[in-house]
């Protein structure tokens, strides 16, 4: 067993675990934030996405103890204080979710693309970097029209409706 | 995944000392292909060696006529580096093109060429490059490094630190990807540089990564996609599988090459 | 319209759980002193098991037990069933082989579960797996739907000789020779429908457990129809009697047909609680969805449409050899008869039809309904047969469709259904419309000149949901009946708690369910839940599937509340002091005509409890009514989808420039969600069609068992798709809806294979499309236009 | 899933040295890649364990050898059949063939083998590659333990698929 610490959420959290807990293992069994979800073994559906360091990681494919010390953000930190997140707003609003299982590490990847490409953000760019995430539900129609006006909505801080 | 012991050495020395006894260790750099491996129960090694913490081994420099890329660069940190992006602006586009963003933020180039997939991108990428590959013990050619399938000039105890490519006048990447793994069904890479023209082609041939010398000897007489007319790649030398036969990937390889030597000279 | 009701685009209820990661999934529940099972899996696809050596594994750190088909036999539990009897042509009923939970004498595919290792952790369980020492005689094993029936190969079951389960058939065999032998133009294709693994984000999971206090079971399990899996588990499989097993269904992360079916794993689960006497959870990794989840499609079919001088269709011949796997599913059997052939007059007047079905027993895993469920698979016959004989008669394949477009309804058709309502040339007419039909040849010859090919290609789909009236579909074989139960419960302050059979795994029923109840009781949405997947709490419920929730759950809902407001009209009248019918309920309010007297809705619910003011010898107390709905008939929801492609001839690569779709699914109840359910059908049809298959080799090993080699939609493979609507409101249900949950995955197939073999005017593509196949046909039709 | 593999080897020996070093276990032992017992487990039987390492991959397969159709020393069949744990398993059989030739003997040999189990299922994209590397890595040691040869011509036929259809 391997003593790990790191900051989850904004809260330092330490605990006593073997080697081989994957870093979605630790979120999942260990602190119950079960809202980061495993959808496949090779690491490509995406539902395991969460920030580590200000990165998206697939969190199926990180050892718990490799993230020793780092800031990790799950989609459960993603609201603050009671708000929701811009691009938690735009999925919702633009019905980017069906049954909602790869919600969650859509949410974060959607997160970081803006953290990397900037708030304007067209289709095309949003499809390429979609790339490792799988939704079986919605034909990502709507997820590619909430991340561009969740992408919007972080830069002005409001969501725009969306088209009737 | 089976039970294994976790070392998180500050230095490649440390490294390579947990390496020396023999034991089947595995070093751990981004984990993108190992930890699956894993998973799945299909190694078990019973030491993982973390090379996270190894701050020599990170960094992307510019030194004179090289570009410097430290073994444990994240595919991402490549892909972003104005360094690479002044110096090889296509080996940003390979960074790039490589797993999806997630993975990008682990992989590391050391990993990907230790481990020689292949359908990995970076081992045709610095083959064409003629890249110098070093280690904790010496300086590898590409073409001496890369021996065929998953096949290095690595020793078990061995660590890549730091791939040294000279700064070609072109350079470019053409990639067919498989539609779904997103690794490179086909993927061709063309230098012009101080050794001269270098094509390397990856995920097609039976045995990793190659040089076409025949596209070579055309480009050197000429940079341009017409030089590569009427070139054909010999099937049998190319791999099969459920996605691609072979005919199809020698296909491929020529009108990607061809797509490259257009990237690279436009 | 209130802005919460039928019609509005209301966001959906359900996300806020969903986007903060607060979702229940069942992987995500944890019982206390839970433990962890692991199935054993043969490698083999075919195999007798001659020994079973346990004894390393028990021994192995932390096992709680380990069990095998001996022991669940020991205990007297049956075997899965499949609940639909098919008849063969000669009258005899389908032969099917026994479906142990776990196996006994022999394995049948890749993935089949041998025994079940139950420990502290999954790691233990996993590492005991490794210890189970079977000792298999491999055996021959039968792959090849279209060989399996063939003397000499494998025997899969010893009740299904020639691995043949059933040869059924539908139509008017001498009508449709008949028809033929007056055709002027007959059209043949060979068609393969290839194998789909359904691949529902959230994989399969399950934890049983046992009070000993109480005797009695609860499973919490991935199912689309929790009270289904109850009834299969009570009253076959023999678990436990249904009031000693609850079964409970949380959130599930989509399902697409493969969790409608009781599978071995939660079976084991549930029973193994008890012998081990703790919880005990099993969630699959995605490598064991792939193995053992049903998969989908899979026929091979020859088909051939007969057509007269003027280019009207005569008469439609099928004949089909179905995939079902190594062991009958739970309504394997439906899928390629009563879901298939009643669908393949289209929407076309086609007189005579006649389709012959085999199905066939092959060592691959079991295969049952997949999003659409052998309406893609009647659709792909069709769409492809009328798009190449358009072609091949000179006609443009949308006004050649136009000519034999059924016009006046109820319309018997000569395969079962009778469509009650439609209009097809509407929707084709704005499909044209929105797809620039008109400039098509400008823009391919704009891609001509970049070197590209571009294509278009139709499919004028119809589909049958909400599978009804139970007394129809029990003379067809079903083992169920196919109506849906709700419950409307009022509560004292006149917040309302529905309780419906249906079940939601991404269709959003907490949000449209209460638009319905919203808008008929004029009362918030946020005074409405709806309750769902408990069989605790729902007595009894068929679920969701055939997108049946719309036409039979919700119309199970409107019943109830007629009765509600019928007796909460009488509550009123009392109250008010006047004659029932002078009372009026409208947007929530009880107004005697005539007076000025009114009461709130929540007013009326108070008196009905409370009852000071009437008698309750003439009405009973409270407000709660329920209501078990069967429809008439089935709904026919169809539409018209155009794609538009673009090739590049060098590689094969395809680019789906445009998507248009023009659908009617009669009422709306939230076109946001009804656009959303589009959407996800296109892009399952789209895989279908460009990107995925299952690939067994011939020793029955399956080669696509991770994502890696199973290529899934990514939203860089599709387009943005341009919907649209048209309403014909279906007359067999109260709401007028049609369901629209399969539509896009029936109709996509055939819209994008008809608009990549017209890019290369080449019709010798099969599915899925992949670039070296369209490299390949792109090269052939290069060479023949070469040679012209 | 299937492979099916042929070649031919002229190794720079007589047909009787080749023979006899084909039914050398210590010779057959050193020659199979991984190889790390070869033990006679009776007449033309033998037990081995090889351990396979493709990439990350590392699994220890346990089996039986069996020779068979014994016509010394023009041909024989070699087959077996091995279990890798959770890695799957292989089974298969090749055809191997003595002739004389310019130099020595001309080996010729015919593969059918079909592996099973996660290997194929996730890794199949790579099963005929290595298959070929390790077929050339036998003949390149067996060549040397013989005392010189080439490898003329090692051939991978496409496996063939059964169902589901991609092409």
């Amino acid at each position: 067993m391997t003593e790990v610490t790191m900051t989850v959420n904004g809260e330092s959290v330490s605990a006593d675990i073997a080697p081989r807990t994957l870093l979605s293992q630790f979120l999942r069994e260990h602190l119950r934030l079960t809202g980061t979800h495993v959808g496949c073994d090779t690491s490509q559906c995406g539902a395991c996405v969460v920030h580590v360091d200000g990165r998206a990681v697939k969190s199926c494919t990180a050892l718990a103890v490799s993230c020793a010390g780092s800031d990790v953000v799950t989609i459960e930190g993603l609201a603050k204080d009671g708000q929701l997140h811009p691009m938690q707003e735009a999925f919702r609003e633009h019905h980017a979710l069906q049954c909602g299982y790869c919600t969650p590490g859509m949410i974060m990847a959607a997160v970081d693309i803006v953290n990397r490409k900037g708030t304007e953000l067209d289709e095309r760019t949003i499809r390429e970097e979609l790339e490792g995430n799988i939704c079986r539900c919605t034909g990502y129609h709507n997820i590619v029209k909430a991340v561009a006006a969740g992408a919007a909505a972080m830069s002005s801080g409001e969501i725009r409706q969306a088209a009737e | 995944m089976y039970a294994f012991d976790y070392q998180r050495p500050g230095s490649v020395s440390e490294a390579a000392a947990l390496l020396a006894d023999g034991s089947g260790a595995k070093l751990l750099a981004g984990g993108q292909t190992l930890i699956p491996t894993m998973k799945q129960r299909l190694a078990s090694p019973p030491l993982v060696v973390d090379l996270g913490g190894v701050a020599e081994l990170k960094g992307i420099d510019r030194a004179g006529d090289r570009l410097e890329i430290g073994a444990m660069a994240t595919h991402a940190e490549i892909a972003e580096s104005p360094v690479v992006a002044s110096a090889i602006p296509g080996l940003c586009q390979v960074a790039e093109g490589i797993g999806d963003p997630h993975v990008r933020n682990r992989g590391t180039i050391g990993g990907s060429l230790a481990n020689n997939d292949p359908a990995a991108d970076y081992p045709a990428a610095v083959l064409a490059l003629g890249a110098t590959l070093h280690t904790n013990r010496r300086g590898l050619s590409a073409d001496e490094f890369f021996q065929g399938l998953f096949t290095t000039a690595l020793e078990e105890d061995e660590i890549l630190t730091r791939i040294s490519c000279p700064v070609p006048e072109r350079f470019a990447y053409a990639k067919f990807p498989n539609p779904a793994s997103r690794y490179a069904m086909v993927g061709v890479a063309v230098a012009k540089g101080p050794q001269g023209v270098r094509v390397a082609v990856t995920g097609a041939g039976q045995n990793g990564v190659f040089r076409a010398t025949d596209m070579e000897a055309a480009l050197a007489n000429a940079f341009t996609p017409d030089a590569l007319k009427g070139i054909n790649v010999d099937p049998s030398l190319m791999s099969t599988d459920i996605h691609a036969d072979a005919p199809y990937r020698a296909h491929l390889v020529a009108v990607m090459a061809r797509r490259a030597v257009e990237a690279a000279a436009a | 319209m209130t802005s919460t009701g039928i019609g509005a685009p209301v966001r959906r209820r359900e996300d806020f759980r969903f986007i903060t990661g607060s979702g229940q999934y069942v992987d995500d529940i944890s019982r206390p002193g839970q433990a962890y099972a692991v199935f054993v899996r043969s490698p083999h696809a075919h195999a007798i098991i001659k020994n079973i050596d346990l004894s390393a594994a028990r021994s192995a750190p932390g096992v709680l037990g380990i069990f095998t088909g001996n022991d669940l036999a020991a205990d007297k539990i049956g075997g899965l069933i499949c609940g639909w009897m098919i008849h063969s042509k000669d009258g005899s009923p389908m032969k099917v082989g026994p479906h142990p939970a776990l196996a006994t004498e022999k394995v049948r595919y890749v993935g089949d579960h041998v025994a079940v290792v139950i420990a502290e952790s999954l790691n233990q369980a996993r590492d005991a797996a490794e210890l189970v020492a079977v000792d298999y005689e491999t055996l021959p094993a039968a792959v090849d739907v279209a060989a399996a029936q063939n003397p000499g190969q494998p025997q899969i079951h010893a009740e299904a000789p020639n691995n043949t389960v059933y040869e059924w058939h539908l139509g008017d065999k001498e009508a449709v020779d008949a028809a033929f032998a007056q055709a002027a133009h007959v059209t043949k294709l060979e068609l393969v429908n290839n194998r789909l693994i359904p691949n529902a984000m959230e994989p399969r999971a399950a934890i049983g457990e046992y009070d000993r206090g109480q005797d009695s079971y609860t499973l919490y399990t991935t199912s689309q129809n929790p009270h289904v899996a109850r009834l299969v588990l009570s009253a076959f499989v023999g678990i436990a009697p249904e009031h000693k097993l609850r079964v409970i269904a949380p959130d599930v992360g989509g399902g697409f047909g493969s969790k409608i079916f009781i599978y071995a794993e939660e079976t084991v689960c549930v029973w193994a609680a008890r012998k081990v006497g703790r919880p005990v959870k099993w969630t699959a990794d995605r490598t064991e969805a792939f193995l053992a989840d049903a998969h989908g499609r899979d026929h091979v079919t020859t088909a051939e449409l007969a057509v007269d001088g003027s280019g009207k269709m005569l008469g439609l011949r099928v004949k089909t050899k179905a995939n079902l796997g190594a062991y009958l599913s739970t309504f394997s059997s439906s899928v390629p008869t009563y879901l298939y052939a009643p669908l393949l007059s289209g929407q076309y007047d086609i007189p005579a039809i006649y389709c012959e079905v085999d199905g066939v027993y092959t060592n691959t895993a079991p295969v049952d309904a997949y999003r659409g469920a052998g309406r893609p698979e009647a659709t792909f016959v069709v769409e492809r047969l009328v798009e190449v004989a358009a072609r091949e008669l000179g006609r443009d394949p949308a006004e050649f469709r136009m000519q034999n477009f059924i016009r006046s309804f109820p319309h018997q058709t000569p395969v079962i259904m009778t469509y009650d309502i439609g209009d097809y040339p509407t929707c084709m007419s704005k499909a044209l419309e929105l797809a620039d039909y008109a400039n098509f040849a400008e823009r391919k010859a704009e891609s001509e000149r970049k070197g590209l090919l571009r294509g278009i290609g139709f499919s004028a789909y119809i589909e049958a949901c909400g599978i009804a009236p139970s007394k129809a579909v029990g003379s067809l074989g079903a083992g169920v009946g196919l109506w849906e139960s709700a419950e409307v419960r009022v509560n004292p302050v006149g917040t309302v708690e529905v309780l419906t059979g249906s079940h939601s795994h991404g269709q959003g029923h907490e949000t449209t369910f209460a638009q319905l109840v919203s808008h008929r009781l004029g009362i918030p949405i946020d005074q409405i839940s709806i309750i769902h997947g408990d069989t605790d709490k729902v007595q009894m419920g068929m679920g969701t599937y055939g997108s049946r929730s719309g036409a039979v759950g919700m119309s199970a809902i409107s019943k109830a509340l007629d009765k509600v407001v019928a007796k909460a009209t009488k509550v009123a009248a009392r109250c008010m002091e006047v004659p029932e019918e002078t009372v009026d309920f409208n947007d929530g309010v009880f107004s005697a005509r005539g007076t000025n007297k009114s009461m709130a809705f929540g007013e009326v619910a108070l008196q009905a409890y409370v009852a000071h003011k009437f008698d309750s010898s003439e009405i009973e107390p409270g407000l709660k009514e329920g209501s078990f709905y069967d429809p008439k008939n089935f709904t026919f929801p169809a539409g018209v989808h155009i794609a538009e492609v673009e090739i590049d001839p060098e590689t094969g690569v395809t680019r789906i420039d445009r998507w248009t779709a023009v659908d009617d699914f009669g009422t709306i109840i939230n076109p946001m969600i009804v656009e959303g359910q589009v959407h996800g059908g296109i892009a399952q049809g789209v895989g279908q069609a460009m990107l995925e298959g299952a690939v067994y080799d011939a020793s029955g090993q399956l080669l696509t068992a991770s994502y890696m080699d199973y290529c899934m939609p990514r939203a860089d493979d599709l387009p943005s798709f341009n919907v649209a609507m048209t309403n014909t409101p279906c007359p067999s249900n109260p709401l007028g809806i049609k369901g629209c949950g399969e539509a896009g995955a029936i109709a996509a197939p055939p819209a994008l294979i008809n608009a990549i073999t017209n890019a290369l005017g080449h019709e010798n593509i099969a599915m899925p499309a992949t670039p070296q196949a369209i490299w390949r046909a792109a090269q052939s039709s290069m060479r023949k236009m070469a040679a012209e | 899933m299937a492979v099916n593999m042929s070649g031919e080897v002229v190794l720079a020996a007589d047909r009787e040295r080749v023979w006899a070093m084909l039914n050398d276990p210590e010779v057959l032992k050193i020659c199979i890649p991984g190889c790390e017992t070869f033990e006679r487990d009776g007449e033309n039987a033998f037990r081995a364990v090889a351990k396979v390492k493709i990439g990350p991959v590392n699994a220890r397969f346990k089996g039986k050898v069996n020779l068979t159709d014994i016509d010394a020393p023009n041909s024989y069949r070699i087959s077996g059949e091995g279990e890798g744990g959770v890695a799957g398993f292989a089974k298969g059989g090749a055809a191997v063939r003595l002739e004389p030739a310019e130099g020595g003997t001309r080996l010729v040999y015919d593969v059918e083998a079909t592996v099973g189990g996660k290997i194929a299922q996730l890794g199949s994209r790579l099963v005929n590659s290595v298959a070929k590397k390790n077929a050339d890595a036998f003949f390149a040691k067996f060549a040397e333990a013989v005392g010189g040869g080439t490898i003329v011509a090692t051939e991978v036929e496409a496996a063939n698929v059964a169902t589901g259809g991609m092409s």
